[in-house]
């Protein structure tokens, strides 16, 4: 955004320890329904860097993934998601494929009608589905204790009657542990189970937001303390398995893949103007032609612009 | 070849295509046992089993949501509303998903899914069950919505909109579900999904209207005929994407047009043909186009409705207008 | 319906008692939030029989009611009215005004993601809201079991960190006491509760259903033993506080009320054309006039016919 | 006078109206503490306590739906959507509720809430937040529909919308949010709430819109003007009910008329216009109407957001078509 390269973007900064412990614990052929914070656990199933960052640069292509093809996109339209993941889940069953619907959503998606009506539909079906609810104490400014009265999030899986835990989402083999439970539970047809994965956004919601206009600066110091990637490390060196070296090569690594991914990506021709009619149904209505030469008619020659 | 009404041809194609298709599968409230409040899906559950014809929970948000979740995996679903008041919770995930899922992922994933949902009123039905929200549905880019008006039809459009490869709203008319029989053949035949069809050719004016409205449309062409007057009728059936040649064509003929349609007049889909007849008919019309609508005003409950349904007076009223001064 | 001069009635036939105990808790100031289903709460209330058989016939002025005038009127989108009730509860506490919504829902409502949202949104407010899930077993033809997998409709209520109970809907006594209870604490401003009142639909859904086509009448008849007016009635001959006379008079009166109010519907004028247009908005916008000049020009001089 | 922006005066007519009249409360995602994501509730909470400005848990059918049961007890509910895409859950309360309660209980219970929401592309947001829905609110019976396209007309049919006894949906440009400044007066002067605004007057043709799309309209105009055509240029700004007098005496002046508006074409509210036009107006058009228009497609991600917005260039050129040959 700053840089006009990339539009709005959400860091996961904080809760990365539960996309890598769940997806870790998914196998290919499952499913996976993010959220718009999830890139670690997209990251684990394939879906590239340059993907990302086409998508967050305002690039339908991005979310054309040459890896997990039956991945959905981001769901932006909060909890919608789980309705879709219930679906899926009902399709595998249906098709009695050992394949698991996992699908994560926010604190604050937890107040949706989405989450308790899917939630309820997986359980009426005991369809294979994983809800991953990453309560990272905020719906942008709004604090867990205002988004619902209950003790906990992973009580509302009460509501549909079907099992639920809460883990230290902060802890990336607990949350690995949980989520390869519940998902051999669902792959062995034992139907849904939720996990309420505690956690703390870290960062600003978005790179649109400032949250020190409604939360303490403090408070994150706090918070720092149980960040997930220097606990994982501090765990490694105890076991001596991990140094300096494998720090620095990793971090090494890291650079690199980042910078090959940012310059595929800027290195992307841009989107055609004719690519809004292109997948608008399999097949353009011919009663849309005439649309679609007025747009390429007045298409600038670059076609489009930067995100 | 069995004449049936169209309730009866929907359920006749929803047979068909669970049978031709394992993909194909139903949901939706008391569709199962009870073979829906319409009993548009009787015996099909007895005959495809529970899982494929699937009775849900009450919640219509996610009966759209969890077929748009099938139907990316590969199911065809079709999902039933109860009655037309109820489909406005599902608005959400047809707008923003059903609707883009194939775009939003460049083709990767699709959403093949019909949503059924009876439309309209004239059958003293209870509150909120006489709704047209058909132009909801039009407005919004990558749905196709479909109204049938005959046994036939239904029957071969539903095809279609099942075999479609992206999300097809079917409105299903409740005044016509038993209003009339016709013979229909089991033949598995699919009609196109962008074409109007002329269901009587006129030569002074043209009538367009879609789904219940062209009972009263083709009772006004019978009366206009009595006093010498010819009167093309054409029934839109596909009304996203619109067949605007087959209007035009016949615009061109007549010179006067009168729509009509059982929905609220502002921003309906009548005004969407009237905009296309003065953007590209102008030069052919000798008269005003005249809309024949709902009020805008909310559906009255039984007593009064008969008074907000366009009326056969009302449309013939309208083509004398038309054809006022010539 | 079959006569002609009534559209589509649902019966509360077997679960009387839940709007009678209800009710009979409720202060004037309070607003009820029917379903299509409590006749016998609104009754209660001071909604007179000639307006429901109004309502039923297919005339909004059924919903004019004479007597409480804040009551909202019958709800048939299901579950939307507890998203209403909890609203009118905000307004109630914002203006510190001890008043409670009570809202009546079924089980097939109890899956809708209204219900949820509502129930959270006045749990986070502590909204002075009572919610009656009258638990009749059946949503049309979906039983209980097919509609969620929670072995209770109450412990829905644990996902927004609120009180619920169960209680023997075919007691009116009892059902008084517990609707008693939460209304008191809600008035006293201990936030709001759920009431699961389990009860039998013993008649079809409404006039337009037939139940035989999905429920063994063998189930209807035993729960017959169980019906609430037989009950009481029994309950009442143990003390010695009813007798077979009064059961006269009460059938009597009861009968007369009964005849006077259809007599009274019967005689009501027809709705008139221009009522399609009188409350559309506080002021018929100018735009409209000319619709509503054409409604009348083609106005049978009949007025409205007959549901 | 101080100068200032469309957010600003939406800030100014919400605080004014809360000031005059406590029944008056703000409800919505964000709007506290945050001051709402466009900032358009900054300092309120502060000013009126977090009673009468409400952060709401994350559900918009709820949002929609206690600010009817706060309307229907007297309360005058202004409820924020966060963001367009958002509006779709809360759609069945507004159509089947909002819309409706006073005329179901024949005047005894009202709704006079406002639905705020921001509207419209332009500004590379993210996916879902650049929807045009004003056609789905403007086709629904009972509901009024403003569109502000300055930050006068924001703070004088705020003041208006919150003060109507019924629903009002309002929609706010997000383009125009920051856009421009201009003089308000705090006077707390209402604008009527049915009347189309000529921002400037012309005798060649004539220009309509509403919100954000007024820019690229009276760039337009100015381009047309440069060589030498006269362009009337109208703000519907009320979208329902429609001020169409205002509408076709101008074009019963110019004989030209171009329409300009951001939604998909189908069914939108330009098609309202147009039929209109083709109803009551045929007569003193010399030219086909012509609409520019969003496509008929999903509004896309932020790369090809200005090639799916209608453009100076796309209105000069439609303009130019209703001139040609003349
Ligand atoms: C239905 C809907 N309403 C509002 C928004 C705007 N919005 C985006 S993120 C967000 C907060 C979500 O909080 P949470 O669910 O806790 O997820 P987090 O951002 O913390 O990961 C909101 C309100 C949205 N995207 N969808
Ligand atoms: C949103 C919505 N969907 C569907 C319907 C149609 N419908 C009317 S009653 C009913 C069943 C309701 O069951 P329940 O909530 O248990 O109430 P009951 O009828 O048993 O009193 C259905 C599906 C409706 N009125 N509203
Ligand atoms: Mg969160
Ligand atoms: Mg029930």
């Amino acid at each position: 955004q700053r840089t006009g390269k990339l539009g709005t973007f959400a860091s996961a900064l904080g809760q990365e320890a539960i996309g890598v412990g769940v997806a870790s614990a998914m196998l290919p052929e499952d499913v996976l329904f993010p959220s718009y914070r999830e890139h670690a656990a997209q990251l684990l199933r394939g879906v590239t860097m340059t993907e990302s960052l086409r998508y967050w640069g305002g690039d339908e292509r991005g979310s054309d993934f040459a890896g997990p093809r039956n991945d959905f996109p981001i769901c932006v339209p909060i909890a919608t998601q789980v309705c879709h993941a219930a679906g899926a889940a009902y399709a595998f069953k249906l098709r009695r494929e050992a394949r698991v619907a996992v699908c994560f959503l926010g604190d604050g998606a937890s107040s949706k009608g989405d989450f308790y009506e899917g939630m309820n539909f997986a359980a009426v079906w005991q369809a294979p589905l994983v809800l991953i609810v990453s309560n990272n104490q905020w719906a942008i400014s709004v604090p867990r204790s205002a988004q619902t009265a209950s003790a906990t999030l992973a009580q509302k899986a009460i509501a549909a009657g079907i099992e639920a835990c809460q883990v230290d989402g902060n802890d990336v083999v607990a949350v690995r542990h949980v989520a390869q439970q519940a998902i051999d539970k669902a792959r062995a047809g034992g139907g849904p189970s939720v996990i309420e994965a505690l956690t703390y956004r870290l960062g600003d919601h978005t790179t649109a937001d400032d949250a020190s206009r409604y939360r303490d600066p403090a408070l994150v110091q706090e918070q720092w303390s149980f960040e997930p990637l220097t606990r994982l490390r501090n765990h490694l060196l105890r076991l001596g398995a991990w140094g300096k070296e494998q720090e620095e090569a990793l971090a090494h690594d890291c650079t690199e893949a980042v910078n090959a991914a940012v310059e595929d990506y800027l290195a992307t021709p841009p989107p055609q103007t004719a690519a809004m009619f292109e997948h608008l149904h399999a097949e353009l209505p011919k009663a849309f032609e005439a649309q679609r030469e007025m747009a390429l008619h007045f298409a600038p020659p670059s076609g489009g612009d930067h995100g | 070849m069995a004449e049936i009404n169209l309730v009866e041809a929907v359920n006749l194609a929803l047979g068909r295509e669970m049978e031709n298709d394992p993909a194909v599968v139903l949901l939706g409230e008391d569709i199962g046992a009870n073979g829906g409040v319409f009993r548009a899906t009787v015996g099909l559950q007895q005959r495809f089993g529970a899982e494929r014809v699937i009775d849900t929970p009450l919640a219509e948000t996610a009966i759209a949501g969890t077929a748009i979740g099938m139907a990316a995996m590969g199911l065809k679903p079709v999902a039933e509303i109860q009655f037309s008041g109820f489909l406005y919770p599902a608005l959400d995930h047809l707008i923003n998903h059903a609707a883009r899922l194939r775009n939003r992922t460049r083709g990767r994933l699709a959403c093949p899914m019909v949503l059924r949902t009876p439309c309209g009123g004239g059958i003293h039905a209870p509150e909120h069950h006489s709704e047209s929200p058909e132009a909801l549905l039009a407005h919004t880019p990558g749905l196709r919505v479909v109204v049938p008006s005959s046994p036939a039809r239904a029957y071969g459009l539903l095809l279609a909109a099942i075999r479609d490869p992206d999300p097809v709203m079917f409105l299903e008319p409740t005044r016509l579900y038993r209003l009339f029989r016709q013979p229909v053949e089991d033949d598995g035949e699919a009609l196109p999904l962008d074409v109007c069809f002329t269901l009587r050719s006129g030569s002074d004016l043209t009538l367009v209207s879609w789904g219940a409205m062209l009972h009263e449309t083709q009772a006004a062409a019978d009366a206009l005929a009595a006093e010498g007057i010819s009167a093309e009728v054409i029934d839109v059936a596909t009304l996203k994407p619109l067949d605007m040649p087959t209007i035009l064509e016949s615009v061109a003929r007549t010179g006067r047009c009168v729509i009509v349609h059982e929905a609220a007049r502002s921003a309906g889909l009548g005004a969407e043909i009237a905009a296309n007849l003065a953007e590209e008919g102008l030069y052919s019309l000798l008269a005003p186009v005249q809309r024949v609508t709902g009020y805008d005003t909310v559906m009255p409950l039984s007593r009064l409705e008969y008074q907000y349904l366009p009326s056969v007076e009302r449309i013939v009223a309208a083509a004398r207008k038309t054809l006022e001064g010539s």
